[in-house]
């Protein structure tokens, strides 16, 4: 696999596939797309299997000196392949999820998907900070004109407030970008991550970094152009929205923030704190009350992602593998989710709650794949939301356990608006003639489902296959920021262990050792007055 | 017994598997068969483990299955642990879930949807099977989850009636609460040991006794607070007092569910889990003081509202709520042995009675209401039997030294305990249970009464009209109240027209054999089950090799406790039977006056101390209000306004300013061209 | 000899004058051409002071380029001036204003 | 100094005004009939001396070796560049125009010979060293433009914009030729390299305002803010050739002037103007978005958008440094090439009468009925929006590298905040064109030069423009050194 | 002491006829007066010893451009009436504006410190022949150092022709009528109807 510029050709199969789409009817433009994404996730397979897990930190290199400005170099860690995969797996599903649903101008359409699936590989395979911030940014276009064209009757307002909103949160990291580059005379990530800048300058880097990927991630309170896209954008956007594009903002935390500003990123800790547990209780309530579905899971995604932005500022291994499986199984669950209500908005052309009801009925199988999701979503354990939500939360109770509360606090209210959702939508008596109606998945559909579904348990009993990859990424970051790493708030102080059980009763039978210590050590009564 | 370990667990997730997926395909018998065939393999397989474990020939077990998760120190398996308390519990789940499987073959026949049903019994018996079986506590925690949505799924089965589906998130969400502290017990005590390993840390609990730590900006001594935190995530699914309310409601689930979920195993769960723990609970003298007082305190909670109830299975769940609270404060004083003896034979009588009412309200064409039941002892006698040997049981009728029903054993022990312990905690939760077991005696009986005894009161009930006028000739189907315990079709009879009996011209009959040999087979355990086990689980240390805390003190104690502690229970169950043979039997009127008299008590306890209306006006009510005023006043009204509507409307502002700036007149463009030149040069001369 | 500055004075007012000229005038571009004469004239004055001032001849070619080129910038302009007096029959700069925003 | 040798470093000007002799007479004689014949040779005319540029550039001239008549020319790498720019545009310019003029009955041969001695007229400003030269090639540009602008005699709109501009621009050669006299009074001389020479004890008061003077007249041929407000009228009123020829080689022209006044003659005193440049450069480009944000004609809307770049390149000459410069011809360029591509675009909008049309409500949903138009407009606006990939972004990247590596990191960061109010407009121009319901105005096919211009301005700007941008930066780079090599 | 009368005589005059220019209600008049600011003008320039420059600027400027201006006002046959009362809106902005650019010159260069004005230094390679006259001596160097430039201002007032041609020269063949194509074809659809409210006694004007 060595030379072999996989990367690359990963890159030019979706834009060939684009250029195609663009001069072609529709039904070729549909199967052209379906190939390149069936290609690239071929290749994406061949990637994972060549791996060299714990082997060389970069691996597949490429370089080439093409453009002014920066350099044309791609190479992955385990964190980016793992994110590579992600938009590999999820590209086919969404051609999948688009391919009746979508009927006028199918060939853009098509093209669209795929600039988007060039532009994600990109940026998680860019190894250099200009490359990285094109790639990054690029993905702005076509998102601008899936929601804007093919998107829903509000569409032109939330299009605007998608590209201005990302727009202006990432350019200023343009500029810190550039400083970067100037101070360290290179653009090269892998030397970026060692390069040491100054405290005081990484205050101000890490915060128009943070610009930027608070925005992408979203972290409240500047998530409120996500419910609108979401919303707006059709099913296969809004999968790719949540699949992956969200997930940009987090590894942008993983890749440059923690690494490049060890430092800064400590002393902002808690504000990414403060940000992420006011994100999960406020979004969850407001999940509570939302009669649009899009709206309900795009409101629980910014929940989801304040654990993924809590995690990574935990400064330990589980915070930030938590996060990063958290990105994964949120970028499969959310996305499955979008799935299911693109699955009866297809057929019934709302995304009101209220006019569905009683769908177990008349769609079982739907039912059961949605009841799935609802539960990886949930966090239950057997599904990948659970790892992720377990890791990463414990890795953050090692910093803060007043934070790990609040977040905790969002299992509950995570369950309470799901399970409310899915007994609106699922459960209950079938009130609407048109919705009882509905068919049952067909055979398309089950192509998109099942294998998110499978995904979803894998992760879950067996996460160490995504893991494995990652381990030793996230270990180098671990040591990197160990320095920067800030006390947690446990202090524990060891004390003198007490010589009897709570419940020590001196017994007629009682030894002699344990005799003499009664006095001291009384039980439960000894020390109810603490409380 | 690797392998045999293996197949006890894997066996019904295998099963449910091939039900719920393909149930459809191969038809309801078959996923009947593949599922009840499943367990009782279990359930075979399971009891020569525990014999095994009871003849002291076998030691602990873990089998490792498969790596879980592994990131940096936190690293769990798969692995499945096996030594006493497992294995009683192992017995426990197998039998009364391979039961109710069987039960349920009746009970749900007419269900449509039986695969699914059947799936969902073999799931949660796999994730209760995984519970008592974790090595560590994130697959205790997987099991715990597991079995939480199987409940789920099963108390909202009946999915289109409201107050299932109400029932089944309430259950799911009230027990999350709990999961926040189970998690964060978690999350701290890998904090503290470093590891999540249950025999690590109950070996390393010890050596933590003494230090402090910091939770929530508190300073407070790390094992009380870590165990505080595992207790809290009990508290929910054994439905102690503030977690509670999900129980009763839980009841909306089809009655074999009731049975085997909410009164055998599933909520015993979480006094499974202060046993496993008892190495670490008994380093922490704070947090068993909290579950001494929380168990008596939820033993007398739930008993008082247990005897006004006239849902027949609400009196048994709260029942179940009361004798989980001895379960818990028995854990408490240092008892675990007693109390998993306490539950141990009450999974036997509860499952009795649960599945015996189940039967009464079969033959009652799923009539609940025990104001229109009456005079059944003659009509179905088997079941008739069954419910008496389970109230002997639970009331715990029986005579020191001679013979005892297995609750006789179990509540006395229990109660022996508290006193023997002596601390004020201990002492209040005697008297609570004290008090509880007339309580328990008195409602117990009641329902004996109400239902067997006394004259028809059929004519009244709805459910019964409608089976007498509408007759089987009506498919199921078209009548959604069928859907609850649609196995019911043999009960229909020609409408009589001399209806002055109160029985409307209805005649209840027995239910069909499926549902009475698990009746029979758990009456036996609810007999027998308390003699013949009373010595090992209570006084044999050599038994429990380590699986719990033994305290050898204690045992010699509450041998030495006074004769009247060891009578207290037995009188208390005399008061209170005698008590329901006076109001019920003897003198009607009685309850009715005293319902009078008592008026606001009678009503405090009838609502169930006001808890639902006291969560939803703290909880539920808010938190929809803050999530709208969040959205709207939040979200829409200040971020969104003054974020980026407010700087689109900055910027269109601007634009129109720009607009009118450019005037398209000649002079005043000069004029900003000369403003611009002076201006700079101002500027420089500045 | 009269000081520079005297030069330099004059030369300043008569470019305020001529600034003053185009933006105050509002009914006739005619003049606002007259005052860039003006300033023009100005700028003469100033390249022809500084030109004898400093000893040197550059002001006083430069300041006769610059008549060169007002000359022509005032052929153009009332040729412009011309063409719209055809196309909208005023020349008053209030009318010159069907272009805005 | 010999006249020769003086007059071998001008050839490109030379070969300029012989064939606009030439062309005239032509003209002159040929009368209407000859505009395609004299369009054509002025083509042929202005590539044979963009030909002629080329190796100055690529020999990287400049200082005494470029220096021509005394030090009032120099045909330095730097002018090379910004007279290759400026000859490609104009030759666009008149490829464009028969279309555009044939339909309005005014097709003219006067009009290649009035390109041909505006660029000459530009050709000598980029190249002056000398305030006189600076004038006198100011000059014959602005009156050739004055007179373009108002080709269309006929046309109220067309007549109106140039009477504006003309006005406004006397005015503004009134500015500057005050600040030419003061600099001249204050330092002694007129040319460059001497009114450097003069300052290095410092900068008079009298010198200070002649540069102020002079800057502000710049000012006005940018059009930066707050000397920008004929800019909207005139490239709205003037024919759209016209207009596309003004948003391009005067504005190379202009900037490469200013520059070079700033950073040649003015270069040590760079405190003096960085922060009247950077105010100029940060409220052109706030104003230039706000103005473009209400406009519903396209031409408008990029009269405000060439001045809200404009400020992107005024952000570059702040830098004041050779990467600065750099910077700022490299973004010039692209500019020129997206201002090309968008008006060429903009040319093609015909209705079935052949009527060109210029408003939003005449692009709506251009995409479903011209789609290949509207996909090469989509890729120029997001280009001149500044996002990745596409050229515009890199223009952007360079000047803000430039400003970055200079140290003025406040200015990077406001400005590049101020270009998101920017992309407001250009997006909103690709949601006309595709998320609208389509009004199917536009009908009639373009000509194949139109075709030709549109797609290769859209492919210089794609990620394939990527590829040339190592070639482009390495002339902009010998440029900005040939710049700097006399300082 | 005469050279001091002559100054200020001049100086008063150029300053009080370019107020006048700009003041004058009738461009008649305006020009008139800017006729005699030059001729002051001139005069100043010979007090500096410019004699050719002041010739040129009554030559070029009294003979050429005001007479040119002369017959466009008299050809535009502008309304007199109409063009009374000039400046009001910005007139208080545009005075001070006007006054402190004024101060600002007049202060910032310095030039009231009498004396104290720092000039250039000439780098004397333009320095005059003292021994010839001014004329001769900028024919010298017209001709020779300035040889571009003085070509390229050929250029532009060949240009001036051209565009002063192109602009108003009608062609006989086209004007014939009075049609106008080009307005006929950018007839914009907004302006081809107007509302027009005409009150009672008056017309409306097409």
């Amino acid at each position: 696999m060595e030379g072999f510029p996989i990367l690359s050709l990963m890159l030019l199969v979706p834009l060939v596939g684009a250029v195609l789409c663009m001069f072609v009817n529709a039904s070729t433009a549909r199967w052209v797309a379906l190939i390149a994404t069936l290609i690239d996730l071929v290749l994406g397979i061949v990637l994972w299997a060549s791996f060299d897990i714990g082997g060389a930190q970069w691996q597949f290199t490429e370089r080439a000196n093409l453009f002014a400005g920066f350099e044309y170099k791609l190479g992955i860690d385990g964190i980016a392949l793992m994110l590579i995969m992600l938009s590999v797996f999820l590209m086919p599903i969404c051609i999948l999820a688009s391919w009746t649903s979508i009927t006028k101008r199918v060939g853009e359409y098509m093209a669209a998907f795929l600039a988007m699936e060039l532009l994600m590989i990109g940026v998680f395979a860019a190894q250099d900070i200009m490359l990285f911030y094109i790639f990054f940014e690029a993905g702005l276009i076509p998102m601008y004109l899936i929601i804007g064209i093919w998107g829903g009757a509000d569409r032109i307002y939330a299009s605007f407030k998608f590209f201005l909103y990302t727009l202006l949160g990432s350019v200023v990291m343009l500029i810190a970008m550039l400083w970067m580059i100037n101070t360290a005379g290179t653009g090269d990530i892998p030397t970026l991550l060692q390069y040491d800048f100054p405290p005081e300058a990484q205050t101000w880097l890490w915060l128009a970094f943070f610009a930027s990927f608070a925005v992408k991630m979203p972290m409240w309170p500047v998530h409120t152009w996500l419910p609108a896209a979401h919303v707006q954008a059709p099913t296969a956007g809004s999968v790719i929205l949540a699949g992956v594009l969200l997930k940009l903002g987090g590894y942008g935390f993983i890749r440059f923030s923690l690494p490049m500003f060890p430092e800064a990123s400590a002393q902002f800790m808690w504000l990414v704190f403060g940000l992420s547990m006011v994100a999960v209780v406020v979004t969850s309530l407001i999940a509570l009350v939302q009669h649009d579905m899009k709206k309900l899971i795009a409101y629980s995604s910014v929940a989801h992602m304040a654990i993924v932005t809590a995690g990574l500022f935990a400064f330990n291994s589980q915070g930030i593998e938590g996060a990063m499986v958290m990105m994964l199984s949120h970028g499969l669950v959310s996305g499955a989710l979008f799935l299911c209500v693109g699955v009866i908005y297809d057929r019934l052309h709302t995304r009101e709650i209220d006019r569905y009801g009683g769908l177990a009925t008349n769609m079982p199988r739907y039912a059961l794949f949605f009841m799935l999701f609802t539960m990886a979503s949930i966090g239950l354990p057997g599904t990948s939301g659970f790892v992720a939500e377990f890791i990463s939360l414990a890795g953050v109770y090692q910093a803060s356990s007043t934070t790990t509360f609040v977040l905790t606090t969002g299992i509950i209210l995570g369950a309470g608006y799901m399970l409310y959702l899915y007994r609106r939508v699922v459960f209950g008596e079938q009130k609407n003639a048109d919705a009882a109606a509905m068919p049952d998945l067909n055979a398309r559909e089950w192509l998109m489902l099942a294998p998110v579904a499978a995904a979803v348990l894998w992760m879950g009993v067996y996460p160490e296959s995504f893991l494995a990859p990652m381990r030793t990424d996230i270990a180098a970051i671990e040591a990197r920021i160990a320095r920067a790493a800030p006390q947690g708030d446990a202090e524990l102080a060891a004390g003198k262990p007490s010589a009897h059980e709570a419940n020590y009763i001196a017994g007629e039978h009682g030894t002699g050792e344990h005799g003499s210590g009664e006095g001291e050590h009384g039980g439960s009564e000894g020390t109810e007055g603490e409380h | 017994m690797q392998s045999s370990i293996l197949l006890i667990v894997f066996l019904p997730l295998a099963a449910a598997f091939v039900a719920g997926l393909f149930g459809g395909a191969i038809g309801k018998v078959p996923a009947k068969l593949i599922t009840t065939g499943a367990l009782f393999a279990s359930c075979a397989l399971s009891w020569p483990i525990f014999l095994g474990f009871l003849g002291g020939s076998a030691d602990a077990q873990v089998v490792t299955v498969l790596q879980w998760v592994a990131s940096g120190d936190l690293a769990f398996d798969w692995a499945l642990r096996v030594d006493t308390l497992t294995a009683v519990m192992l017995v426990v789940i197998t039998s009364v879930s391979a039961l109710v499987h069987l039960y349920s073959w009746g009970y749900m026949d007419e269900d449509p949807n039986q695969q699914r049903f059947f799936a969902y019994l073999s799931l949660f018996t796999f994730a209760m099977l995984m519970l008592v079986t974790a090595d560590n506590l994130v697959q205790m925690f997987f099991g715990w989850e597991g079995v939480g949505l199987a409940s789920y799924l099963l108390i909202g089965f009946w999915y289109k009636k409201p107050s299932a589906n109400a029932a089944a998130i309430k259950a799911f969400v009230v027990n999350r609460v709990g999961d926040l502290g189970f998690m964060l017990g978690i999350f701290g005590t890998f904090l503290v040991f470093g590891t999540v390993s249950i025999p690590a840390i109950l070996e390393a609990a010890p050596a933590m006794s003494g230090s402090s730590i910091t939770f929530m900006g508190m300073r407070l001594m790390t094992m009380d607070i870590l165990c505080l935190l595992l207790f809290v995530g009990a508290m929910g699914k054994s439905a102690q007092l503030g977690l509670h309310t999900w129980l009763p409601d839980a009841m909306e689930g089809p009655t074999p569910v009731s049975a085997l979920i909410h009164a055998a195993t599933m909520v015993t769960a979480g006094v499974f889990m202060v046993c496993r723990l008892s190495p670490m609970f008994e380093t922490a003298p704070v947090a068993l003081t909290v579950v001494t007082v929380v168990g008596g305190a939820t033993c007398l909670f739930a008993a008082t509202i247990g005897t006004t109830q006239w849902d027949i299975k609400r009196v048994i769940a709260y029942s179940t709520c009361s004798q989980l609270g001895y379960m818990f404060f028995a854990a408490g004083v240092g008892a675990y042995g007693v109390a998993m003896f306490h539950l141990f034979t009450h999974a036997f009588f509860k499952a009795l009675l649960f599945l015996g009412a189940g039967a009464v309200i079969h033959a009652m064409h799923h009539e609940q209401d025990m104001r229109y039941y009456g005079a059944l002892r003659k009509r179905i006698p088997i079941t008739f039997w069954a419910m008496m040997a389970g109230t002997l049981a639970i009331t715990g009728v029986g005579v020191v030294d001679v013979f005892g029903f297995a609750g006789f054993y179990s509540k006395d022990a229990i109660l022996e305990a508290a006193f023997a312990r002596g601390t004020a905690s201990a002492n209040f939760a005697f008297w609570a249970g004290a008090i509880a077991a007339m309580l328990t005696s008195f409602y117990s009986w009641r329902l004996m009464f109400l239902t067997f005894w006394g004259k028809p009161r059929w004519a009244d009930s709805e459910h019964i009209q409608h089976a007498v006028h509408h007759g089987h000739d009506e498919p199921e189907e078209h009548n959604p109240a069928a859907q609850e315990d649609a196995g019911h079709s043999v009960a229909h009879h020609v409408p009589s027209t001399d209806e002055k009996d109160g029985t409307a011209g209805y005649h209840p009959h027995e239910a069909p054999w499926v549902m009475l040999i698990p009746l029979v087979v758990l009456s036996m355990g609810a007999v027998f089950a308390g003699f013949v086990f009373y010595e090992p689980f209570v006084n044999a240390e050599g038994f429990w090799n380590g699986a719990v805390f033994f305290n050898e003190n204690l045992v010699h104690a509450m041998h030495g406790v006074p004769m009247w502690v060891k009578l207290t229970a037995t009188v208390a169950m005399a008061l209170g039977l005698l008590t329901a043979w006076y109001s019920y039997i003897r003198n009607p009127e009685v309850p009715e006056a005293a319902a009078q008299q008592l008026g606001p008590i009678y009503r405090f306890f009838l609502n169930k101390w006001y808890f639902d209306e006291l969560y939803n006006f703290l909880f539920v009510k808010p938190a929809f209000w803050l999530g709208r005023v969040f959205w709207k006043v939040l979200d829409i009204g200040i971020i969104d306004r003054f974020g980026p509507d407010g700087a689109a409307w900055v910027v269109r502002q601007g634009s129109v300013g720009a607009k009118r700036f450019q005037s398209g007149m000649l002079n005043t463009y000069a004029l900003i061209m000369l403003l611009g030149l002076v201006a700079a040069i101002t500027w420089v001369l500045l | 000899m009269i000081g520079i500055q005297h030069y330099i004075i004059v030369s300043a007012i008569l470019f305020v004058l001529g600034v003053l000229g185009i933006f105050l005038n509002r009914k006739n571009v005619i003049v606002i051409l007259m005052a860039i004469e003006l300033i023009l004239l100005a700028v003469n004055i100033n390249l022809v002071a500084f030109s004898a001032f400093l000893g040197d001849l550059t002001g006083q070619i430069f300041a006769m380029f610059v008549l060169t080129v007002a000359a022509g910038e005032a052929a153009i302009g009332l040729a412009i001036l011309v063409i719209f007096f055809r196309d909208r029959g005023t020349i008053a700069v209030d009318d010159v204003n069907r272009m805005k925003g | 100094m010999d006249y020769a040798t003086s007059f071998g470093r001008v050839i490109p000007e030379l070969v300029l005004t012989g064939s606009g002799l030439v062309l005239l007479m032509i003209a002159a004689f040929g009368g209407e009939k000859a505009s395609r014949l004299v369009s054509i040779l002025a083509a042929v005319a202005l590539g044979a001396a963009a030909a002629l540029t080329i190796p100055a550039l690529v020999n990287g001239a400049g200082g005494e070796s470029a220096s021509a008549f005394y030090g009032q020319i120099s045909a330095d790498a730097y002018s090379s560049f910004a007279k290759l720019l400026i000859y490609v545009a104009a030759i666009v310019c008149l490829m464009i125009a028969p279309a555009f003029f044939t339909r309005l009955r005014s097709m003219r041969p006067e009009y290649p010979v009035l390109v041909v001695f505006a660029t000459l007229g530009m050709s000598i400003m980029v190249s002056a060293t000398d305030l006189m030269t600076l004038y006198i090639g100011l000059e014959l540009n602005s009156l050739s433009a004055y007179v373009l602008a108002s080709f269309l005699r006929n046309d109220s709109r067309s007549a109106e914009a140039g009477l504006k501009y003309f006005v406004l621009g006397a005015l503004a050669s009134g500015i500057l030729l005050y600040g030419i006299s003061l600099t001249y009074g204050f330092t002694g001389t007129t040319s460059f390299a001497g009114i450097r020479a003069a300052q290095e004890a410092g900068l008079s008061t009298g010198a200070l305002f002649g540069l102020i003077f002079v800057l502000a007249g710049l000012a006005f041929k940018i059009s930066a803010v707050p000397f920008h407000m004929w800019t909207p009228d005139v490239y709205e009123g003037a024919p759209t050739p016209v207009t596309t020829f003004f948003a391009t080689a005067p504005k190379v022209a202009a900037v490469a002037l200013t520059a070079r006044v700033a950073l040649d003659a003015f270069g040590s005193q760079a405190d003096a103007w960085r922060q009247i440049v950077i105010f100029a450069a940060l409220a052109s480009i706030v104003v230039g978005a706000l103005g473009a944000i209400g406009q519903n004609n396209l031409k408008r809307l990029l009269a405000y958008s060439s001045i809200n770049n404009v400020g992107f390149i005024l952000i570059g000459l702040a830098a004041a440094t050779p990467a600065g410069t750099s910077a700022m011809l490299f973004y010039l360029a692209v500019y020129v090439v997206m201002s090309l591509g968008s008006f060429a675009g903009i040319l093609m909008l015909r209705n079935g009468d052949g009527d060109n049309l210029e408003t939003f409500e005449d692009i709506a949903g251009l995409s479903s009925t011209r789609p290949a138009i509207a996909w090469c407009l989509l890729i120029l606006m997001f280009s001149l929006a500044g996002i990745p990939p596409l050229m515009g972004f890199f223009a952007k990247l360079e000047v803000f590298r430039a400003v970055v590596e200079a140290g003025l990191i406040p200015l990077a960061v406001i400005g590049i905040a101020a270009s998101v109010i920017g992309a407001f407009y250009y997006i909103k121009f690709v949601k006309v064109m595709f998320f609208d319901e389509a009004v199917d105005r536009v009908t009639k096919s373009a000509t194949a030069s139109q075709w030709a211009i549109l797609g290769i301005c859209t492919i210089l700007i794609s990620p394939v423009g990527w590829f040339l941008s190592r070639g482009l930066e390495t002339m902009t780079t010998a440029a900005a050194a040939g710049l700097f090599a006399g300082v | 002491m005469i050279q001091a009368i002559a100054f200020y005589l001049f100086a008063t005059m150029v300053i009080a006829s370019g107020v006048l220019t700009i003041m004058s209600r009738n461009p008649v008049h305006s020009v008139l007066w800017l006729i005699l600011a030059f001729f002051n003008a001139a005069g100043l320039m010979v007090l500096l010893g410019a004699e050719f420059i002041a010739m040129l600027l009554v030559v070029v400027y009294v003979g050429a451009v005001a007479v040119l201006f002369l017959f466009v006002v008299m050809m535009l046959d502008v309304d007199m009436a109409e063009l009374r009362a000039g400046f009001i809106k910005n007139f208080p902005l545009g005075i001070a504006i006007a006054l402190i650019l004024l101060a600002e010159l007049v202060l910032g260069i310095g030039a009231l410190q009498a004396g104290a004005l720092e000039l250039g230094t000439a780098t004397g390679e333009n320095a005059p022949n003292l021994a010839v006259s001014n004329i001769t001596n900028i024919g010298a160097l017209l001709y020779s150092k300035y040889i571009f430039v003085f070509e390229a201002a050929g250029l532009i007032l060949l240009v001036a022709m051209i565009g002063a041609i192109v602009l108003t020269h009608r062609d006989l063949k086209t004007t014939r009528g009075h049609q106008n194509i080009t307005k006929q074809v950018r007839r914009n659809p907004k302006e081809a109807t107007q509302m027009k409210q005409p009150t009672v006694g008056e017309g409306v004007e097409l």
